[in-house]
């Protein structure tokens, strides 16, 4: 009997949030949401993480800001964004209007900065979900800084779960020792699930000029080459954590999405590859769905974390 | 409107030693282009090169529906374009950007265009010339190359009968110099003043230069940047110039980053700042 | 005035070693050296580093222990290596016949396997210099661990150092929040220099059968995937100690390894880049002459760390 | 000798859907390599697929100096295999690899082909036939597909003289089933036992198979092992094989790790531990 594609579930719970499928795009990756409507219906989208938001407009790092390297690319915007309030008046009453989650990614420098942007989120309308990045590496205060220490991590997060009742996902680094232990302290400070990774610092050099070739010396490296990492990561994290994880690193394609879900992810984000082809998302939700009912599998959720290990 | 399409290349023909044209049927972009508009073309399945790449507009021909790009092999993304064949399809964003403003005026236009410049300026000049608002008496085109062999488009520039003016940075074809040159050197002669138009496009030196001609002049010229552009929708902020709003509005002589793929291409040269 | 190529010196000063040029060979990717003899010159590196070598001979890990990622790849192997004395026997006279310089790598799950094997070596002829590696990610006991923790690094160097007197380098993890606090460790050990970097930690999957890609699920990332963040901590660490640095990572052609020598790097290592071309140290190591040459640059010591930062 | 050269790559024929033969001018290859010995190509200058392919000898031909690969898509690499032209050149290691025993004895001779594994049989095929010291009644080649369509080089074995018999899994061509039913049906008809010499190649779980038919049968049979290789040279130690020597000396019984590339890729069956 093969299940029809109507029939296959492919709807995911964290906490309260029902996510109608397993497919988000990255923050920083896909603007505001708007940027990328005319390609595609936005409303088939899991969800909808938006550019980090900080206190104040973000002007960003000076340009050059990106550059490729193998089967990767580095950034180093430096969270250039239009600050909160205008977020807030022009961006949120767009995304409002699509029937996906809106998940807000909040960075500050300071404790404070991340309390009263969250502060200012409470009273907003539609959004679904917070996720807290503590693992920039492009900015010089904040950021990372919080993301690569335990005890910082677990007060900045434990902080703003006091500050508001949405759902957090909060988003990890991957410059660490120990990622799991990151993990595990942001699950104590109550954040509902956690994301990763982050992109990981990397530096490219011009042999002809001498110079870097960003503006900033240094920048986040994603895409393809940094999909080994985030996959070892998330496994360990799955495996180490009680709440659910969500994966990100260099997924592409349908493969590399149940490659993460087998790994231990209930959802994913696409980042960079949005770039390469915007209709990422979507073909790996259609993709996502004719695995399910190639492989007779009617609840997507069943894949979580069935990695076989062993004979 | 934006469109995303696999589109066939109808044709590729190899102008000079590193320089092609290609083809590609495509009613969206064909109907949609204007002068300044940029297509965001996906060179490969692999994951190196992992980028689009951006080039501009360059032709099309609305009765065959068609758009054309012209560019030079610098690197693996243009070296593997320059290997496919026609009838292959690739996946096209477009049109992107702003474009070029067009006076509705009748005024003195000064196209001025380095190397692989010439690319949206020709179209712009097709464009200006065909809508036959602007006498091609009024139009003056600047064009300037390394050495001789590069110059491509001469004949249809010729065809367009706009005042061609050539130069050489080698003294092999036209003036010797660069087109800035040239550009100032002719500033009176060809009438360059407040009430001109300049369109300009060309290596980041030649616009940073003429950036500062314009400012020091206060000419009205409009730049065609260049950067690398990850997205091309303005999504990630990869691609911005340092900019400086040149109006009596509160914001004026704040300096400001914009994004070169969706704030421009297309920029007023006093506006920004480059280096 | 042009330099004629016999003018150009190639030659790198570490402490009282000479290496005849920049480049050599990094480890676990030209075996003992005499898998690659019959293919060029040996004579012709500026060093060879051998296979890591522990105290007794280790199988390894099970297969499959390799597998191909987006430009890069996955190892597993697990320290596999035939035993200091067999090294010593079998594969040393080989070695000491080459006119070039000889690392030997040495690798151990307790600081006194280390000491033991480098007792071993202080009897051997033939061996100018000794790599620690404290930066295996395939071992559960030992490596990494050593690598991670600025005071186990520092404690297991300082050991060594007490226990010989050929010159170390010591090969550090990028697995840590903060690579250069492990390189000033090490420096106060007595490190002659630092060597990064080591693997990254990363995992694959196989969709299809849903199983890890590597039997031991987790390996170490390689190649032209890495090179942006090896780039990124050997400028960092150039810059925070006063040794000599030597750059590991994706490097595969001339350009790659000037961009090394300009982060900071004074000599670099050709790793799995010696699988995919057995000649690429030796075109580097004329790619640097060319380079050198056509940029009239005497000595190409006076390119390190020379990167241009600022306008 | 191992060599590393540039080779010109002779003619590229598509035998089946997915299967190519390529020949490629290389004297050392040509001239080196024996029944079991394989080759290493860098596949592409693209850091994607990163690695060197390997493919056993197939073919060689002394006088024209080439040696032939027999390949089958399967990937990414295979792909960009298959669609190299004649006249490119590719960077090929080789000859790698140990080689089958040949024996001096007059005895039976079994090759057992499971798909892709026909590319080593073949060469020792014709190697054993063309030495003229076995008398190629002797020869038996059993050879299985997944379907009738999918055999190659049936031409080949009928001029060879050896008697062949074809099995499919899905009974299109021959008998129905797989190889290892085939050989273990005709053990008897074949003379199958202590002092024949057995060669077999196929997919892991054939050559699994065929090892545990060894062993339980005490047979002399030498496997064509695969995996991935990177280094092809014995240097990285990441192509091994479980391994349990099987003679009187003291270290039989005792499991240790072989590297394909050197220690084989022709193996005792009766001593490695495949799953
Ligand atoms: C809006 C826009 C319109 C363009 N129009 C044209 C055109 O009509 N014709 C044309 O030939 N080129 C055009 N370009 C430039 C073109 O995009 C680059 O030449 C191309 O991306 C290079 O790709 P590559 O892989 O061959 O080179 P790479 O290997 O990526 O780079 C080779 C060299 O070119 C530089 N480079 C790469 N991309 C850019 C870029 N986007 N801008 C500036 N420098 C770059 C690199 O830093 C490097 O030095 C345009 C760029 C933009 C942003
Ligand atoms: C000594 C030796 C001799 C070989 N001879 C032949 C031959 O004559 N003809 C032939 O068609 N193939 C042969 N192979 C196998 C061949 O090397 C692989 O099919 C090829 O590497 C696949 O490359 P790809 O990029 O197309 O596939 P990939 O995209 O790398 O892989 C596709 C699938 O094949 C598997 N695979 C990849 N490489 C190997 C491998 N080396 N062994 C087993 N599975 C692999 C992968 O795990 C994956 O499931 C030989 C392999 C070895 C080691
Ligand atoms: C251009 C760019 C901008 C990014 N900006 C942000 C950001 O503002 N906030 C954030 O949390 N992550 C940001 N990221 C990180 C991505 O969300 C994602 O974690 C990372 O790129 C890894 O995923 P990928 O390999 O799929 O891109 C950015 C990534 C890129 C490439
Ligand atoms: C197959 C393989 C085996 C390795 N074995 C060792 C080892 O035994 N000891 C060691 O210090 N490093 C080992 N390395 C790490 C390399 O020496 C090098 O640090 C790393 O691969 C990064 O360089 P690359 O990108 O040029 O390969 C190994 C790497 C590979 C790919
Ligand atoms: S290229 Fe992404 S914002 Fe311009
Ligand atoms: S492939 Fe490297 S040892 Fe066999």
């Amino acid at each position: 009997m093969q299940e029809r594609l109507s029939l296959i579930d492919l709807k995911v719970k964290i906490g309260k949030i029902i996510f109608k499928n397993s497919v988000l795009v990255a923050s920083g990756t896909f603007g505001y949401g708007e940027e990328y409507s005319e390609l595609f219906d936005l409303n088939r989208l899991g969800g909808i993480i938006t550019k980090s938001v900080t206190l104040n407009p973000r002007e960003g790092n000076p340009p050059p800001r990106t550059c490729e390297t193998p089967s990767g690319m580095l950034n180093s915007i430096g969270l250039a964004n239009i600050g909160i309030e205008k977020f807030i008046q022009e961006k949120l009453p767009f995304l409002r209007k699509f029937n996906t989650r809106i998940i807000v990614n909040v960075a500050g420098s300071t404790v404070d900065e991340y309390l009263q942007v969250v502060e200012k989120l409470n009273r907003a309308k539609g959004v679904d979900m917070l996720e807290i990045n503590i693992s920039c590496p492009n900015v010089v205060e904040g950021g990372m800084v919080f993301g690569s220490d335990p005890e910082c991590a677990f007060r900045c997060v434990k902080s703003i779960r006091k500050a508001t009742d949405y759902p957090l996902v909060t988003k990890l680094t991957p410059n660490v020792r120990d990622i799991g232990e990151i993990a595990l302290a942001v699950e104590d400070a109550g954040s509902d699930c956690v994301s990763l990774i982050n992109t990981l610092v990397g530096m490219a050099i011009d042999s002809k000029t001498k110079k870097p070739l960003l503006a900033n010396i240094t920048g986040g490296l994603s895409g393809p080459a940094i999909k080994p990492v985030a996959l070892a990561m998330v496994w360990k994290v799955a495996q180490k954590v009680k709440i659910p994880v969500v994966g990100i690193g260099g997924i592409t394609n349908t493969e590399d999405a149940l490659e993460f879900l087998l790994a231990g992810a209930s959802l994913i984000q696409v980042g960079t590859s949005n770039f390469i082809d915007p209709q990422t998302a979507i073909k790996i939700i259609e993709g996502l769905k004719n695995y399910c009912k190639g492989n007779k599998i009617s609840k997507i959720k069943s894949l979580i974390g069935k990695l076989k290990i062993g004979d | 409107m934006v469109f995303q399409k696999k589109v066939k290349l109808i044709s590729s023909e190899k102008l000079t030693s590193d320089l092609f044209r290609l083809r590609f049927f495509c009613p969206e972009v064909a109907k949609g282009a204007k002068p300044g508009n940029f297509a965001h073309i996906r060179i490969s399945q692999n994951t190196t090169p992992l980028l689009r790449r951006a080039f501009s507009i360059f032709d099309v021909d609305l009765k065959k529906k068609t758009f054309d790009i012209l560019f030079k092999v610098v690197g693996l993304g243009t070296k593997i374009l320059s290997e496919k064949k026609k009838g292959e399809s690739l996946d096209v964003l477009g049109p992107l950007g702003n474009s070029f403003l067009i006076s509705s005026k009748e005024q003195n236009l000064v196209l001025v265009a380095g190397g692989m410049g010439i690319a949206p300026l020709m179209f712009l000049a097709s464009y200006l010339v065909k809508s036959e608002k602007i006498k091609r008496e009024k139009i003056s085109f600047l064009y300037g190359e390394k050495t001789k062999n590069n110059f491509v488009c001469l004949g249809q520039l010729k065809k367009l009968g706009v005042k061609t003016v050539l130069t050489t940075e080698d003294g092999t074809k036209g003036f010797k110099g660069k087109v800035t040159d040239l550009f100032l050197k002719r500033r009176i002669k060809l009438g360059i003043g407040k009430n001109c138009f300049i369109y300009s496009c060309g290596p980041q030196k030649m616009m940073k230069k003429m950036s500062e001609l314009s400012k020091k002049y206060d000419l009205f010229c409009q730049l065609s940047l260049e950067t690398h552009m990850p997205c091309g929708l303005g999504a990630c902020f990869g691609c911005v110039v340092k900019y400086i709003k040149n109006d009596t509005t509160p914001l004026a002589g704040q300096a400001t980053y914009k994004r070169i793929c969706v704030d421009g291409p297309i920029f007023d040269a006093r506006e920004v700042e480059l280096d």
